[in-house]
């Protein structure tokens, strides 16, 4: 219990050092852009990573969710006169209730049958995307309108540097409260093991289901500070390479580890940038970095670095 | 050509309805590019059926197959030669994939393994950009490009290759796996690797086997595709993902399920495109896709219970 | 006699055309232990399977509390009071011994993901109290808050059993409980066994420590080859010439009465 | 806790590496480019001749004394075609480069994502993209060099004219060009009464294109077809247009204009019409044309040093840096705002493109009459007009 709570507390801690100590040393909308879109991509991922390593479902269309969170934001104010805030949550809640609708018979398949049916899923949104170009602008994107606070002008890489992060921060307090409530605890016992958790009346359909939901709102919710960082979105946002990056992370990361997201998060924001130097090689060490933390550390980069810290402190 | 004379004849009939020459071109397009996607699900099968791996860089290989011979055609070397060159370059490639790659993970988690094949294909399409370009190129066409009327229809000499190429090699690869001791030793380790082992297969071989082996698969598509798509140092993404479809619409590890998943998700799309919608006609195959999946969710030749992840 | 909690109706199933189990029944009354045994490869834990959900039986029914449960999942038949542990381990290995019992409340508690999230779920100091007064009961609260995967055999066997009590259930099926414990953690589970009988639980059991058996069952069914052999008071069942053929022949009365079945090293033909 | 403080530590050193690298570089004296290319990505067929034109270019102004006594530093960043990415390196260039101008992005829908970056920072950007968007409406700091490309389908539509051809069917693929293309050619249709009679798309991935060019072929009353793509896509429409027994004149467009489409659609490429900028037929030019000179120059320079044959991208990438520091010489000084009112000043520049003429309504400053229609005999291009 002391333990758990420990542990608990210093991974928020953690998390709000990561946030706090470099928004206030860093003065360049450069730099917070960076953290920002770390922040983003980390929340999604960290919504993926309640579907994949506490669920044991994986999805190669998450960035479908991104999207649809992201284009709500553009599409209903702009050709629909909605409230932005509206648009918003309606973003969200829309792709919340695809998630349900369609979970609900693809969460049958298993294992690559999944992957290729998320796979689909996935592309379908982002097809939509970009061939409605009469809402969306299609490949060229659209503009997003600026989101403002009581007459204050959200826009700059500062103020959604301090946005994301706080919306992450909550994110991982949110993810923390439901893998120790009594959802939580059903779907990491789907997770060793679907047959005991049956017998001991867990739904697994259902639990999938809701992991599933619940990770394509994270996304949604990402996709939704994306577009108002940005300002401007285009079907990128949706692709199936960002579907696959966001389930890289996950994987680098660790999947079952609520740090995992953000560290492999981080890892793809800041080797990006760190690459684009020496842009000639960028693809190769990607590839190759990419390769080497799943050899050498193929939990993940947090539960290794973990365990090597708690056996050092044991011995 | 295609068709017996007097089948051909009969047909003649009908030629008059426009709508069946449209068919018939369709269906060709669609052929001619099922049978890509098919040869690229056939290098995800045999990896699969060896080493349990989904392998993202088997579109990779198909870019080797279509890059290498392309520059040593350009080169001067002729074409049968450049085509076993890339094939060896890929084999080469293959085999380093799975002895740098692949061993050392050996045991990790199905998801870890796809996550270092993708990163492989993220460092050899950075490495071809490098020792190649980033522009298109081509190879000739084996039997020249004047196209073949078939009852209206025309189709390109070179889409008569690829689709008797994955013939071949599916027919090859089935008789391997069935017929041949080697072919048993590969299924076994696809069964349970353990067991293989005690019986004395000696699986490491077999797993280094079915990665050349796949890469070569995958080199001959390139080659073979080549003159009809042109290849880029980064077609293998586009290909992987269809690849990964055709192979999981089949069910995951089965030849033939493969070539029937490729060739229904090329037809789907050129019937898509021809009588539905341009711009979604990749959404109809996925569509159909998903459809087929929640009706028979081990694929359409899939067992249930060789689920394996 | 009280009406049973569990009954099985000439349920079956089939794999590639080997009859595995074939038109077996049993009933299991409230207080009262039924020991399900045979040769390796009789079927028993099959026949578990097809009584708790596992496995969808191909033909007969399934009652549990009265309710047909006939085709229901694991989920359902839960719900309806049916609980069982496994003969190989279904431990969530990457949750604490504690937080495995309290995976065994599920049933007991409310569930609403908004909430959960917002970390005000209520009911979760109930979940821990009561899971820490079963793992008390069973002697592992000293091991409570380690990680199951680093938990010895024999603990891990009888925390599977606390976790299926957890659920507070009817009927109970426990696969080979004591398998792999010492003499010591056998008798522990011999008296916990009786314990829960008189608490009023049904108990069904498969064993192959015959003097587990013996001292614990109300009545024995023995299954051969997927059928069922022999239903009856457990002395009677032992001196049944029927059961000794089924043992291959070889087993003298004494030794199935007193000591283990040789299951392990005579294959069933 | 100390190896949290530790990783806090090492992260915020991984962040700070660029500063140092960017500040060392800062050197007294010179004065900073950027450059936003899609080296990689779907669109690295722009974006690698745009490289090797602009590497080249400020090689060689250098050598030269550079612009105003200081020399050029160019900073290049990938964008890979990712519109999200590009705004990363944007704000980099911005605020970490300190650049005074940026060239790019290679295609438009990473230039509309960025347009606001530098309309906040008050620096110039000269895009690369085709789409008519990036300018019109207009943006104060936003200029681009290639032709829009609703420029290209009013050149083919007024070359139709002339043959008296009304019906046309459009293939385009479904990427930014395309789709650029398509709602360009339906949008300047009626002006030279043009009907559109088929309207078909493909993905930028697809290998086979025979259905939709089937079902052109077979509009009733068909004149011509006229193509939107680039890339491998556009060489295989071209192929496929050949192998469906296509018979009504085949217009492509500027995106194909490089040698290597030739190449890859062979004998199919032959009597095929596109508008192309006057560098690809450079050496075909009369010797009056006034664009000969810096035509025949930059192919010259450019194959020379690459061994490849030219492409018109990597001329677009060539107008955008003379015209860049040409402005940069005229205000003698590189401070962006004036640099900026000199781009906008820019008369008579004579690019690859054409001649461009900017005002403050029109940040491309090129007319129809830059493209030249072209075709293809012999495998080489020719001058169709």
């Amino acid at each position: 219990m002391s333990r758990l709570l420990s542990s608990r507390y210093a991974a928020l801690m953690f998390v709000a050092l990561v946030v706090i100590v470099p928004g206030l040393m860093l003065n360049s909308s450069f730099y917070l852009r960076v953290g920002a879109l770390i922040f983003i991509f980390g929340f999604a991922a960290l919504g993926l990573n309640l579907l994949m390593g506490y669920a044991g479902q994986v999805s190669l269309g998450h960035a479908g969710f991104i999207g649809i969170g992201a284009y709500a934001t553009a599409v209903l104010p702009t050709h629909f006169g909605w409230n932005i805030f509206a648009a918003m949550a309606a973003g969200v809640a829309g792709a919340g209730l695809i998630a349900y609708i369609v979970g609900g018979p693809i969460l049958r398949l298993k294992g690559h049958y999944l992957a290729v049916a998320t796979l689909a899923l996935g592309i379908l949104i982002s097809m939509v995307i970009s061939n409605e170009v009469k809402y969306t602008g299609g490949p060229d994107g659209m503009a997003v309108p600026r989101l403002e606070v009581f007459g204050f002008r959200l826009r700059t890489a500062q103020h959604w540097y301090w946005i994301s992060g706080g919306v992450l921060f909550l994110g991982i307090v949110a993810a923390q409260n439901l893998i120790e409530s009594p959802t939580g605890r059903a779907l990491r016992a789907l997770h060793d093991s679907e047959v005991a958790a049956g017998t001991l009346g867990i739904d697994a359909a259902r639990y999938k289901l809701i992991a599933f939901v619940v990770s394509a709102v994270y996304a949604a919710i990402s996709g939704v500070c994306f577009a108002l960082l940005n300002g401007h979105i285009t079907p990128d946002s949706a692709s199936f390479l960002r579907s696959v990056e966001l389930v890289t992370m996950v994987v680098i990361g660790g999947m079952g580890s609520i740090l995992g997201a953000l560290v492999g998060a981080a890892l793809l924001g800041l080797l990006e940038q760190l690459l684009a130097q020496f842009h000639e090689v960028e693809t190769l060490i990607l590839g190759l970095v990419m390769m080497a933390v799943m050899i050498f550390m193929r939990d993940g980069i947090v539960p290794t670095l973990q365990r090597l810290l708690f056996s050092r402190r044991a011995s | 050509m295609l068709l017996p004379r007097n089948l051909k004849a009969l047909c003649r009939l009908w030629v008059a309805d426009r709508f069946m020459a449209e068919l018939l071109q369709f269906v060709i397009s669609g052929l001619t590019v099922g049978a890509v996607y098919a040869l690229v699900a056939l290098g995800f099968t045999l990896i699969y059926n060896a080493t349990d791996v989904v392998n993202f860089a088997q579109g990779e290989f198909v870019m080797i197959g279509g890059m290498v011979s392309a520059f040593a055609y350009a080169a001067g070397v002729p074409l049968m030669f450049a085509a076993m060159l890339a094939i060896i370059v890929a084999i080469i490639v293959g085999l380093i994939l799975y002895r740098f790659g692949i061993e050392p993970a050996r045991g990790a988690s199905s998801v870890v393994l796809i996550i270092i094949t993708i990163g492989a294909s993220i460092a050899m399409r950075g490495l071809a950009a490098l020792v190649f370009d980033k522009q298109f190129h081509k190879l000739p066409a084996f039997s020249g490009e004047a196209a073949i009327r078939v009852l209206d229809a025309s189709i390109v000499p070179q889409a008569l290759w690829v689709l008797g190429g994955a013939l071949v090699i599916v027919a090859a690869l089935w008789l391997f796996l069935t017929r041949t001791l080697f072919g048993k030793a590969v299924l076994a380790t696809a069964a349970n690797r353990m067991a293989a082992q005690l019986v004395g297969v000696n699986t490491s071989f077999v797993m280094s086997f079915s990665f050349a082996a796949s890469a070569a698969i995958g080199a001959i598509a390139g080659v073979l595709v080549t003159p009809i798509t042109f290849t880029s140092y980064d077609v293998g993404t586009a290909l992987a993902l269809k690849g990964f479809a055709a192979a999981v619409l089949g069910g995951m590890g089965n030849p033939l399920g493969a070539v029937a998943g490729g060739l229904i998700i090329g037809l789907l799309e050129a019937l898509g495109a021809g009588y539905v919608s341009s711009s979604y006609k990749d959404a109809i195959a996925f569509m159909v896709l998903i459809g087929v999946l929640m009706l028979m969710p081990g694929g359409l030749f899939g067992k249930a219970h060789t689920e394996r992840v | 006699m009280t009406a049973p909690v569990l009954e099985a109706d000439g349920v079956g199933i089939s794999f590639g055309g080997v009859r595995a189990v074939d038109n077996v029944s049993f009933r299991a009354y409230p207080g009262r232990v039924l020991s399900i045994i045979g040769p390796n490869g009789a079927g028993k834990t099959t026949l578990f399977n097809l009584v708790s959900g596992v496995y969808r039986s191909d033909s007969g029914r399934i009652r549990v509390n009265g309710v047909d449960a006939t085709g229901a999942r694991p989920a359902r038949l839960a719900q309806l009071g049916l609980s069982r542990t496994f003969q190989n381990l279904q431990i969530f290995g990457r949750m604490t011994a504690l937080e495995n019992v309290m995976v065994g409340r599920h049933l007991r508690e409310r569930h609403n993901v908004v909430l959960h999230l917002l970390g005000v779920a209520g009911g979760e100091h109930a979940t821990r109290e009561a899971s820490e007064a079963l793992l008390d009961r069973i002697g592992l609260l000293s091991h409570a808050h380690e990680e199951a995967s680093s938990l010895s055999y024999g603990v891990l066997k009888r925390l599977e059993i606390a976790r299926a009590l957890a659920t507070e259930p009817k009927v109970l099926l426990l696969d080979e409980p004591a398998a792999g414990c010492n003499a010591v953690e056998t008798a522990e589970i011999d008296e916990l066994l009786i314990a829960l009988a008189k608490s009023g639980l049904a108990i069904v059991l498969v064993e192959h420590d015959m003097k587990l058996v013996m001292s614990l069952s109300d009545s024995v069914l023995v299954l051969d080859q997927g059928r069922s052999l022999v239903e009856g008071p457990p002395n009677d069942v032992a001196r049944d010439p029927r059961v000794i053929a089924a043992y291959l022949g070889v087993a003298a009365e004494g030794d199935l009465a007193g000591g283990r079945m040789p299951g392990g090293t005579h294959a069933a033909t | 806790m100390t190896g949290v403080r530790c990783f806090v530590k090492s992260s915020l050193a991984v962040l700070a590496l660029p500063v140092l690298m960017a500040g060392t570089a800062l050197a007294q004296g010179t004065v900073k480019i950027g450059a936003l290319l899609a080296v990689t990505g779907p669109a690295a067929f722009l974006g690698e001749p745009e490289e090797k034109t602009l590497k080249m270019y400020v090689e060689e102004l250098n050598a030269k004394g550079g612009v105003n006594g200081q020399k050029i530093e160019l900073v290049i960043y990938d964008d890979g075609g990712d519109a999200s990415k590009t705004r990363t390196f944007a704000q980099r260039l911005v605020e970490e480069d300190k650049v005074v101008a940026i060239l790019g992005p290679s295609t438009s829908g990473p230039t509309m994502a960025i347009s606001q970056v530098v309309e906040d920072a008050g620096i110039p950007l000269i895009s690369f993209g085709g789409a008519a968007v990036i300018v019109q409406p207009m943006k104060k700091f936003v200029f681009k060099t290639p032709h829009s490309d609703r420029m290209a389908c009013e050149k083919v539509f007024e070359d139709m004219k002339k043959k008296k051809l009304t019906k046309a069917g459009l293939i385009t693929g479904t990427d930014a060009f395309g789709k650029s293309i398509r709602e360009g050619c339906i949008a300047a249709a009626p002006t030279y009464g043009v009907e559109i009679v088929g309207d078909e798309t493909y993905n930028p991935t697809d290998k086979d294109m025979t259905p939709q060019l089937t079902n052109l072929k077979n509009k009733a009353g068909i004149q011509a077809i006229m193509s939107g793509s680039f890339g491998a896509p556009a060489a295989i429409v071209t192929k496929n247009v050949k192998q469906v027994g296509v018979t009504v004149p085949f217009y492509q467009n500027h995106g194909v204009a490089s040698k290597s489409w030739i190449d890859l659609s062979g004998d199919a490429a032959e009597g095929v019409l596109l508008p192309a900028a006057a560098v690809l037929v450079a050496d075909k030019l009369a010797d009056s044309d006034p664009q000969k000179k810096v035509a025949l120059a930059y192919k010259t320079t450019y194959e020379k040093a690459t061994g490849k044959p030219i492409s018109t991208f990597g001329g677009h990438a060539y107008d955008g840096l003379m015209i860049l520091v040409e402005a940069m010489q005229r205000a003698k000084t590189s401070d962006p705002k004036k640099v900026r009112d000199e781009i906008e000043k820019t008369k008579g520049f004579i690019g690859t493109a054409g001649i461009f003429n900017m005002t403050d309504k029109d940040h491309m400053g090129l007319d129809l009459a830059a493209f030249k229609m072209v075709t293809v005999k012999g495998g080489n291009w020719q001058l169709a007009e």
